[in-house]
C-alpha cells in the first residue's frame, strides 16, 4: 500500500451509468490485477474503493459506476484535480495456476479487473478467452479493448440487445484451463456452478478502511474469515461461501 | 514543548492513542510507519472465546462519520497471547492498551485476569459498551450498578490500571462514571459509538446487515466533549476522551475539555497515516495557541 | 405521484414540516416564497411567560452540525396568540403544529389549553426535551413516568391530537415513547438536540455561553433515523421523524425508518428556500426509486 | 434578503491575515452600508457573515480576518469558484441622522462596512471624518481608499508603529454632527463614552443563519431584544446596553 496524490487526466461517460477515469501520478505501488485504489473524495468521510481496470508507473485507468451521490461526485472532477489515493490495496489475481487457455468472466462493472488480468495473462504469452455479461446494449463497454489485446470476446446481454441473449454461463467455451471472475455475487455464483475446473473471484464488499484495520468486510470463507480489501478481493473457488 | 502526559502512573511521550478496533495489534500500521512514535495504542477487543462477529454489510457511511458493526471479530484471548502479542511486541516496545469485551463478570475476569500478566501490557481497557452484540457489555455500560459491578470484580484480579470504557448511549454518563470510579477503576474512557442507522433507499431495508450500528467520526466529536466535560468534572481518575478525533487541534480541543489522553480511532481508517500525523503537527499547534505543556490545559475550560 | 400523508387524522398535502425554532411563526419565510407549499409547519417553542433565552454566544459549529443554545427565546403564550398567530394567518392557510415547552405540568397544560383552542392550531406538539433550559423541558423527557404524566394533563384540557417531542439523550427512547402512548399521546415527534459541546482553543474556554447546547444537522441523522426505526417498530401512534434531514433522499429514509410526516430544522437556518426545495424535488426523487405514493413507504424497512 | 451565486473575481491579502474578495454577480438586493452577505463554504456547514465592504448592482467587495478553518479556506478560493451567497442582509446604517459632519470610526476589520458607508455620505455630500484603529503598522489597511473618497482619516496604532500612537478615542475631533462605528465591542464601548452626540453602531455576533429564523444571535438592548442579523446589525447608540 501506498497514499499518493493522483491527477485527473481525464473523466468520461462510456456506457449508462458507468465512467472512466485516468488518474496520473506514482503508481509503482500496483503491483497485480484485481488490486485496486482508494480514492477520497471531499465531503465525503469514507474513501471509495475501486478495481484498477489499467496501469503502468505512471497513472492508471479506473471505470466506475454512478450509483450514490459519492460517484455522482465523482463525475464533476475535471482534468487537474488532486484525489488522495490510497493504491496497491488487495491481493490480486494470481496468474500462476491460470494454464494456456483460462476462461475470463466479467459482469457489468466487474468488468474493470478482468481487462487489467488479460492484459496480464497475454503478456505472459496465455490466450485468455473472454466473457463479458451486460443487462443491456446500453450498459455494454470495453468489447473492443479486450479484443485490441489478442483476446477472443464473448458478449451476452440479458434482454439480447446486444451480443449473445442470455447469460455469461450459457456461452462457455468447450475447452477452459482456469477461470477467473468479477462480478456480482449471483453471477460469480453461477460460474462458479457452471466451471468445470478452479478457479478466482474477485468479491466486494462494503470497505471501512480498504487496507485491513477495521474488519469491516469480513466474509467467512472455508479457510476461515478472510478481509476482501487486504486477504481479498480475489479468493479462490475452493474458499468461497456462497449461500 | 512538552507533549508528555501520565496516565494512571504511565507516562506517555504524547497523549495521542489509536483506539481499538481501528489499528488492530499493530503490525498492519506498522508496515506504514514507526508506530513507537505513539503515546500507546489500545488494541482490537478481546473476548475470552474466539468471535468471527456479526455478518456483512458492517459498514455504512454518514455525513462527517461512518457506521460499524463489525461485532467484536477477535481470536479470542488465548491466541491473542499466543499468536498477537509476540508479533506486536516486535513492533511496539511501549505499553499497551488490552481492550477486553465479555458477555458475563466472569468472562471479563477471565479475559482480564489474562491479559494481566503480560508484560507488554501497560493498562486494561474495559468496554462495557458495545453496541453491536447482543448482549455484549453495552448492558453493562448502561446501568451504574452493573458498571460498578463489573469494575470491582476485574480490580479484583488485576495488578495493572483498569480504565472503563463507557458507552454514550445513556442518559445520565456521569452517573455511570461515577459508579466505576467508587468501585476502584484507575480510569475512564469515552465515548464508544452512538447507535445509528442507515437505510438502502433502493431496497427500502437497512444497510447494516444487523439494522443499527456504532456512528464514530468527526459528526459525534461535538457529543463526546461533552462528555469528557461532563465525566471530567465529576470523577477525580484520568479521563481519556475519544470520539471523532482528527486533528491536533481536535487532540487540544479534548484536553481542555478534561482528557488525560485521547484516543483517534476513525482517523485511522481514513487516513492511515492520521495518529502519526497528529503527533508531528502536535508542536506547531501548540505554538500556535500559546500552549507550552500539554499536561497543564487538562481541564482548563471547567 | 403520491405525496399526502394522514398525520392523527389530519391530511398533509406532503409529509414536510419545517421543526420548531427554525421557521419563527413563518412570515419571515413567508417574504422568501409562498410557504402554503408546506405539509405543514411548527411554531416556535411557546412557554406561558416571555422568555428572552440564554446569553450569546448561542451558537457553534461542528463538523456536519451546529449547537444551539437559544433558551426557548419567545413572547409568552398570549403574545404569541394575540400578535403572533393573526400575523402567521395571513401567510399560511393550513392547520399548523404549536410546541409548547414548559418548566411544570401545570404550565405545559396552561399553554396547550389556550393554543388548542386557536382555529389554526391542528396539533400541539409537546416539547419535553429541550436540553437548553435548565429544569426546562428535558427532565420530563428522561423518566417515563414524568413524561407519561405531562402527556395524560395535556390531553386532559386538549381537543386536537398531541404529539410529544422526545429527547434522544436517553438510555432507552423506546420506553419513553411507550409511557407516552400508553397515557394518550396522539403521536411521537422524535429527535430534539443531542447534547453536545465546543472549546474555543484560543480562550480554553466553551464557545457556547451556557457550556453546552443541542446539536443538530446532518452529523446527528443517522441516531435520528434509528431511534425513529425503534420507536416506530414499538408504538401504534404516528411518528414524526426530524433530526439532520436535508434532501428529499433523508425525507424518504426517514419514511422508511417509520416517519409518517418529517421535519426539516437546521437545513432552514443554512438554506432558507431548503423546506420548498424539498417538497419540489419530492417527485423526481420518488420516481427514482420507484416510489408512486409515500403513505405505503411508511416504516417499509422494520 | 436574495439568494445569489456570485463569483470570485479576485481574491489576495492586504494586511496581516486580512484578505480582500472581489465578487461579481447581481447585487442589487444590497441596499445600504452596514447590510452583509452570508457565504456558504463547502464543508462548512453555517454560512459565514461578512459585511459588504463596497458593491454596485454588478458585484461587491469583502475584507476577511483568516481566524478559523473556514476564513483560511476562503484564501484558497481563486478566480472562477462560485459561492452560493445570501446577500442585503441586516439593516445597515442610516445616514440620515448623519448631519453635515459625522464622524466614522472603524476597529480592526470592523472597518469595511464604514467604507461603504463613508462612500454613501460623501455622495449625499457629507464630510465624514474617519478615525481608523488598528494594533499594528502590520494590521493597517483601507487609509488610501479612504481618503480617495475625499475623507479625512487619522489612524491609530496600539503600539505607535504607524500614524498615531493611541486608540482611537485619542483622536476625536473637535466638531463632528454623530458617529458610526463598527469595531470590537470594547472599541465601541470606548467611542461611545467619548462621543458628545448619539450615534450608530455596527454589532457582531455568532450567527446561525443570518435572516433571523433561529434566535441565535439576539441580544437585550434598551428597546427589546434585537436580532443582530435582522434587526441589526446596526443598532442606534440609545439601544445598546453595554455590560
Amino acid at each position: 500500500m501506498e497514499q499518493v496524490t493522483l491527477n485527473v487526466m481525464d473523466n468520461r461517460p462510456i456506457a449508462r451509468s458507468v465512467w472512466q477515469m485516468t488518474l496520473m501520478g506514482p503508481c509503482s505501488a500496483v503491483k497485480e490485477p484485481g488490486q485496486f485504489v482508494d480514492i477520497k473524495l471531499e465531503g465525503f468521510i469514507l474513501r471509495r474503493p475501486f478495481a484498477v481496470c489499467d496501469w503502468n508507473t505512471m497513472g492508471m485507468t479506473i471505470i466506475y459506476k454512478v450509483v450514490g451521490k459519492g460517484t455522482d461526485k465523482m463525475t464533476e472532477l475535471l482534468p487537474g484535480c488532486q484525489l488522495d489515493c490510497l493504491i496497491g490495496l488487495g491481493n490480486g489475481f494470481d496468474t500462476a495456476p491460470s494454464g494456456e487457455a483460462p476462461l475470463l468472466i466479467g459482469g457489468g462493472v466487474g468488468t474493470p479487473p478482468i481487462y487489467a488480468l488479460a492484459k496480464k495473462l497475454v503478456s505472459e504469452g496465455k490466450k485468455p478467452q473472454v466473457i463479458l455479461g451486460f443487462k443491456n446494449i446500453q450498459d455494454v463497454f470495453y468489447e473492443n479493448e479486450f479484443r485490441e489485446l489478442g483476446c477472443e470476446v464473448t458478449v451476452t446481454t440479458s434482454d439480447g440487445s446486444y451480443g449473445i441473449k442470455g447469460h455469461v454461463n450459457d456461452v462457455f467455451p468447450e475447452y477452459y484451463t482456469y477461470y477467473y471472475t468479477c462480478g456480482s455475487m449471483s453471477l460469480m455464483k453461477t460460474v462458479h456452478e457452471t466451471a468445470k475446473t478452479e478457479g478466482q473471484l474477485s468479491l466486494e464488499e462494503r470497505m471501512g478502511c480498504g487496507f485491513g484495520a477495521c474488519m469491516g468486510c469480513s466474509v467467512k470463507t472455508h479457510s476461515g474469515y478472510k478481509r476482501v480489501c487486504k486477504d481479498g478481493p480475489v479468493l479462490t473457488s475452493s474458499e468461497v461461501i456462497f449461500d | 514543548m512538552g507533549t508528555k502526559v501520565t496516565l494512571c502512573g504511565i507516562e506517555l511521550d504524547n497523549p495521542v492513542i489509536p483506539a481499538s478496533g481501528t489499528f488492530g495489534y499493530g503490525y498492519e500500521f506498522a508496515e506504514l510507519y514507526d508506530i513507537n512514535c505513539l503515546g500507546s495504542f489500545s488494541f482490537k477487543g478481546t473476548t475470552k472465546e474466539p468471535r468471527f462477529g456479526n455478518p456483512t454489510p458492517r459498514i455504512a457511511e454518514t455525513p462527517s462519520g461512518m457506521i460499524n458493526s463489525v461485532g467484536l471479530q477477535n481470536p479470542g484471548v488465548e491466541k491473542v497471547i499466543s499468536e498477537e502479542l509476540p508479533k506486536l511486541k516486535k513492533v511496539f516496545y511501549k505499553p499497551v492498551m488490552a481492550n477486553v469485551s465479555g458477555f458475563s463478570v466472569d468472562e471479563y475476569v477471565y479475559t482480564c485476569s489474562l491479559l494481566d500478566k503480560e508484560e507488554q501490557v501497560g493498562w486494561l481497557e474495559v468496554n462495557i459498551s458495545c453496541p453491536n452484540v447482543h448482549g455484549g457489555g453495552m448492558s453493562f455500560g448502561t446501568d451504574p450498578k452493573a458498571a460498578g459491578e463489573v469494575t470491582r470484580a476485574v480490580k479484583s484480579v488485576c495488578r495493572k490500571p483498569v480504565i472503563i470504557k463507557l458507552t454514550p448511549n445513556v442518559t445520565d454518563i456521569v452517573s455511570i462514571a461515577k459508579a466505576c470510579e467508587e468501585s476502584g477503576a484507575d480510569g475512564i474512557s469515552l465515548i464508544n459509538t452512538l447507535l445509528g442507522m442507515r437505510i438502502d433507499l433502493n431496497s427500502g431495508r437497512p444497510v447494516i446487515a444487523m439494522n443499527t450500528g456504532g456512528l464514530s467520526g468527526p459528526a459525534v466529536f461535538p457529543v463526546a466533549l461533552r462528555m469528557v466535560y461532563e465525566v471530567s468534572r465529576a470523577v477525580k481518575i484520568p479521563v481519556v476522551g475519544m470520539g471523532g478525533v482528527f486533528s491536533a487541534e481536535d487532540v487540544i480541543e479534548m484536553m481542555m475539555a478534561g482528557a488525560t489522553a485521547v484516543e483517534v480511532g476513525t482517523a485511522n481508517l481514513i487516513q492511515p497515516y492520521a495518529s502519526r500525523d497528529i503527533i508531528s503537527s502536535l508542536p506547531a499547534v501548540m505554538e500556535r495557541y500559546g500552549i507550552t505543556d500539554l499536561a497543564e490545559i487538562v481541564g482548563i475550560a471547567h
